[in-house]
């Protein structure tokens, strides 16, 4: 049950999911079709007495169907899966009015920084979270992320998303969350001793709860959640339900 | 382009001359530099990518390092190729008194180069100028390190080439270990072009 | 050292060397191909071992291993595998077998053994360069071993060592390992160098009469292609292993952005060696598995001259895929898509091949001997390790499988799948020529049976759960949640795995019972064209007695009217077919 | 044999060929000329002395056409990685 894709939770996770079920079908369908043609092969041709191999050299038209085929197909994937890599990737492309969060990972913890009130980061009120990313849903957001020590990658399966964190570089992320819950996230890149325990929490809250838990972290006045939010309630766990969900 | 009568005493005799017409200890030399030249390229690159690539700052080079007898340095190592040349072109007539009149100043040349660089190196390091002084000390070491270790071994094997010269081994038109250690000494003279330029120069 | 000679059969010919001179710094190619073979197979058998440490934590993570008890409580505390450990054995693991087992293998030993013989020279072009290519070997890999021992603990920045995390202690705690790996792989280039220049030279100038470049067999070919890819890409590895050497030992800062270095500039220049090496490690099976799929199939191979241009568009395009494994890296998403359509362009010579493999076995008469078994499993699972690459060159479906166990199955089925059941096929094949001795063919059919299956049960799984999202190189995955309902696969592979390692026991009996008493080996057994099938088994010191004189292509097999299916290259063709080679 | 062997190259007129382009070298650095002028100009310089040194000293004018080949293949491969690394930084 649980051992496939992790439930999609972010705005590219579908795009991605049916590019690759497009190459799976693909390269099922080849997988299926050649194995298949070496298995007939294996019996057909065996050894037998009374039958001996035919002296064949090659076939001119047999290759150049062989080459022209893969070719046209593997390009194809290469023209769908260009737009949908500059639009996750390409930091030009990125929504204009989206979020910026700050993420610096350092060995085996993540430091993600958030704008405060005014909404701009490198500002006074900014405040940092360990290990926990909390989001909007539906709401774009963009992480501008480093590392302080060695390379890094963060990994969150139910967004699909995956970017390295280099020091020395800024490297900017699009996320847009489209499914509240809490999910997990990993990083994919060995960065010391620690690696397989640097693990920490996507919460995507609703407006109202986002707000709530801002009022809770003492980073919100209850005024300013109350302008956003209609009657939050108090100390919110995070919601459970959804949970790295496969639903 | 000489060698073709004198193919046998490599090793491989018959084969000697192959496909490429080109003898084989020569052919083999020559893909040896190739991937000589790869090695070059992983270190020379990786100066042109730090220093050109990125915003890393980067000193004048004239601000730190000495050029006039970096200059005059290369000079020697030019006039060494030529000695090498002048050698190989002996040893293709025979004259064998030329041979190792011209291999001795080989040999000279490129001791004396190295011993300039040894020098040089003093004399940085005394400036307090190291290899890990930024980028440009870490590149400029390992850059210049790598082809001064090159030249050492030019020497070395040179001085051989030197001893045997003495012993007769390259008379009566056995010239083909000349001309191939020779490809060797012009090959880290052109190294040294390319550096003395981008590393002292621009 | 590796006593290669000692178990050889007993020479006939007159040969005045002296024993060392023979058998130990010996410059006979066939010689130092056979030490190759031996050295690589311990190799091969330490990578292995080091799996099964792996595994045992994957499937069992935090209980004891096994035997653990016996290791140093530093090592593997009460038995269980430390964090530290885990990842330096996975970096070991990786090290050992792309370096020291699967290129050696397919470079060391058959480029060494099949050279010359197969194109009628008497040996390298640099008998002593290429004794001096395998004594390299020995300090490399006895530094590669001792970096297991030293103090700090041995590597653990994965086999890819990427920067900073491997450029210095203050990250991992690891020092003089992580130095001794960069000195065991500088000398290990050296060694590459001198033997990959040998081979070059070698194929080029010393072919006999009448050997044109298209009648080449399909190994050498593959070989020659292979030499020319390291030439290339070892010494870009050897330069980017001395700056990572300079910045533990003399404080440069090629790859620490503190002081302005790139830790990019090492994954680039690291895979720009790296791709190349992934093809060193695949042509060479590619031309072992065609030679042995033509002679099983008693047939030409279908398609030669695609066949090498194939591999030469391979070794081509090889160089300018790097970037496929920097995708998530940070590097320029618009780089990135031109890496993308290189590497997915690079596929279709890849599948040309296996198409052609196919046309081979079309209406030929398939003998299922041991090595044909194997070459047909490389065939097999080539395919799927092809199709399963694919994959990661689309962009965007890599961004998700990155990282994870879908890249650790798609890197077996391509070097263990691929090459390895090629080096297989190449063993069964040539070991008769090697040492005159027959390997036991129900033995080797027993031990390719089992291999081909718990092969699969290893690492077909392991396609789910990268799909599931378990990063590789983590050291318990049970710490996420997501994870854990996935642990019973871990739990299969794990046992598969301990059953294939058990498996490749028979074949190291195999070999062993017939060097000691094994039943002896005609001159031609597979009845192969070759020119090494000309002479004894094994080949006198020298090879030929006469320089042979080659008349036709590596592959003619069931010829029209010819009296026997096979006419070896040293004979004319029958007057009459229309078969040009 | 073949052509060099009959006009063996006058390598005294290479090796001052190659003197003087080290001092003209020499002295475009010290002529603070515009940047991006001086680059060119070394580059230029330096490359021709490289060739003189690679055709005259290596003899490559004077081999087959194929050791050419083989020579030569390294230098895109060179390109390649340099220009492919320096565009793999993100742009400023």
């Amino acid at each position: 049950m649980h051992w496939w894709f992790p439930g999609n939770a972010s705005s590219v996770g579908g795009k991605v999911d049916s590019l690759f079920y497009v190459i799976l079908y693909i390269t099922g369908a080849v997988f299926v079709l050649v194995e298949a043609t070496l298995l007939i092969f294996l019996v057909r041709y065996r050894r037998r007495s009374g039958r001996t191999a035919t002296y064949v050299e090659g076939s001119t038209k047999a290759e150049i169907i062989w080459t022209a085929i893969p070719a046209v197909i593997l390009v194809t994937l290469a023209l769908v899966s260009q737009p949908l890599w500059s639009k996750i990737k390409d930091s030009d492309t990125y929504p204009r009015n989206a979020v910026h969060l700050g993420l610096e990972a350092k060995q085996f913890e993540w430091h993600f920084t958030y704008p405060g009130p005014d909404g701009r980061l490198g500002s006074d009120d900014d405040f940092l979270k360990k290990d926990t990313l909390h989001l909007v849903v539906d709401r774009d957001y963009v992480l501008e992320m480093t590392a302080r020590d060695v390379v890094h990658s963060l990994f969150i399966p139910a967004f699909r998303l995956k970017q390295d964190l280099v020091p020395g570089m800024d490297i900017k992320m699009w996320i847009k969350p489209t499914r509240t819950g809490v999910f997990e996230m990993a990083c994919s890149e060995l960065c010391g001793l620690g690696h397989y325990r640097m693990r920490g929490v996507v919460v995507v809250h609703t407006p109202q709860d986002y707000a709530a838990w801002l009022v809770s972290q003492g980073e919100a006045t209850a005024a300013d959640s109350a302008a956003a939010s209609a009657g939050a309630p108090a100390p919110p766990p995070p919601p459970t339900s959804g949970r790295k969900g496969a639903r | 382009m000489t060698a073709h009568a004198m193919a046998h005493g490599a090793a491989g005799g018959e084969h000697a001359q192959g496909a490429v017409g080109v003898h084989t200890q020569k052919l083999g030399m020559w893909v040896f530099l190739v991937s000589e030249v790869m090695f070059f390229t992983a270190l020379i690159g990786s100066y042109i990518i730090l220093r050109w690539g990125t915003n890393a700052e980067w000193p004048e080079p004239r601000t730190v390092l000495a050029i006039p007898v970096t200059a005059l340095n290369t000079f020697i190592l030019i006039c060494s190729s030529v000695s090498m040349v002048k050698a190989y072109a002996a040893a293709v007539r025979d004259d064998q008194a030329g041979l190792k009149r011209w291999l001795l100043l080989t040999v000279l040349g490129g001791a004396t180069f190295v011993s300039v660089q040894a020098f040089e190196y003093h004399h940085l390091i005394e400036k307090g100028f190291l290899p890990s002084s930024g980028l440009f000390g870490a590149t400029f070491y390992t850059m210049t390190g790598f082809h001064g270790f090159h030249v050492t071994c030019g020497v070395l094997s040179m001085i051989w080439v030197t001893i045997r010269a003495f012993r007769g081994k390259y008379a009566g038109g056995r010239f083909q270990g000349i001309e191939t250690i020779g490809l060797y000494w012009h090959f880290v003279d052109l190294v040294w072009i390319i550096l003395f330029t981008i590393v002292y120069l621009i | 050292m590796t006593a290669a000679g000692t178990a050889l059969p007993g020479h006939t010919h007159v040969d005045d060397r002296s024993l060392i001179r023979k058998y130990v710094f010996s410059t006979d190619h066939k010689i130092i191909g056979i030490q190759f073979l031996f050295l690589s197979l311990f190799f091969l058998l330490v990578g292995g071992l080091l799996a099964m440490g792996i595994r045992w934590q994957l499937g069992f993570p935090g209980q004891a291993m096994p035997l653990g008890g016996w290791l140093p409580e530093g090592v593997a505390p009460g038995g269980v595998v430390s964090p530290k450990t885990y990842i330096g054995l996975v970096t070991m693991h990786g090290t050992f077998m792309i370096f020291f087992a699967v290129m050696p293998l397919l470079v060391g030993v058959f480029a060494n053994y099949l050279i010359p013989l197969k194109i009628g020279a008497p040996d390298m072009a640099f008998p002593r360069l290429n004794m001096w290519s395998f004594w390299l070997m020995i300090p490399s890999g006895l530094l590669m071993l001792a970096s297991l021992f030293v103090l700090g603990g041995m590597s653990v920045a994965g086999w890819t060592v990427y920067a900073p995390l491997s450029n210095s202690p203050d990250y991992t705690g690891v020092h003089l390992g992580q130095q001794l790996w960069c000195l065991s792989i500088v000398i290990f280039g050296a060694s590459s160098l001198l033997g990959s220049v040998n081979y070059i030279t070698t194929v080029i100038n010393l072919r006999a009469p009448g050997m044109t470049w298209f009648r080449l067999p399909l190994s050498v070919w593959a070989l020659f292609i292979t030499a020319v890819l390291a030439i290339l890409a070892v010494p870009v590895l050897a330069g980017a292993v001395i700056m990572l050497f300079f910045d533990q030992t003399i404080g440069t800062h090629f790859y620490l952005p503190a002081a302005g270095g790139q830790p990019l500039m090492w994954q680039h220049l690291f895979w720009f060696f790296g791709h190349p090496e992934v093809y060193i490690l695949i042509l060479p099976a590619m031309g072992i598995a065609s030679d042995v799929i033509a002679n099983g199939a008693r047939k030409p191979i279908f398609g030669y001259t695609s066949m090498v241009w194939a591999m030469i568009g391979i070794a081509f395009l090889g160089f300018i895929v790097w970037g496929h494994h920097m995708f998530q890296s940070g590097m320029n998403p618009t780089l990135a898509s031109a890496f993308m359509v290189s590497t997915i362009v690079i596929a279709v010579p890849s599948a040309i091949k296996v198409f052609n493999w196919l046309g081979t076995m079309w209406r030929g008469s398939i003998h299922f001997t041991t090595p044909m078994l194997n070459a047909i499993a490389f065939v097999s699972m080539f395919i799927i390790g092809g199709l399963s690459g694919i994959f990661m060159a689309s962009t965007p479906v890599d961004m998700y499988i990155h990282g994870t166990y879908f890249i650790v199955a798609h890197i077996h089925y391509v070097l263990f799948g691929g090459s390895l059941f090629a080096i297989y096929a190449g063993i069964y094949f040539w070991f008769p020529k090697m040492f005159g001795k027959q390997l036991d063919e129900r033995l080797g059919k027993v031990h390719f049976a089992l291999t081909f299956v718990f092969y699969n049960l290893t690492f077909f799984p392991m396609h789910i759960l990268g799909l599931g999202g378990e990063m590789r190189r983590i050291y318990d995955p049970t710490v996420y949640d997501y994870l854990r309902p996935m642990q019973p696969i871990n739990v299969f592979i794990t046992v598969s795995a301990f059953l294939l390692f058990a498996s490749q026991l028979l074949m190291a009996w195999n070999i062993v019972r017939t060097l000691v008493r094994g039943k002896k080996a005609e001159i031609n057994p597979w009845h192969d064209c070759g020119l090494e099938w000309t002479v004894p088994s094994p080949p006198p010191h020298g090879n030929f007695e006469t320089t042979p004189t080659v008349y036709h292509g590596p592959y003619e097999f069931s010829v029209p009217g010819a009296a026997q299916d096979y006419i070896p290259v040293n004979q004319p063709l029958p007057a009459v077919p229309e078969g040009r080679r | 044999m073949d052509a060099a062997e009959h006009k063996a190259p006058n390598y005294i007129a290479v090796w001052v060929g190659l003197a003087v382009l080290t001092v003209v070298e020499v002295a475009v650095v010290y002529l603070h000329l515009p940047r991006r002028l001086m680059v060119v100009a070394l580059v230029f310089l330096a490359l021709w002395k490289a060739m003189l040194v690679a055709l005259y000293f290596m003899h490559l004018r004077f081999e087959p056409k194929r050791l050419l080949y083989v020579v030569l293949a390294p230098l895109p491969l060179a390109v390649i990685l340099v220009v492919g690394v320096m565009h793999g930084f993100r742009g400023p």
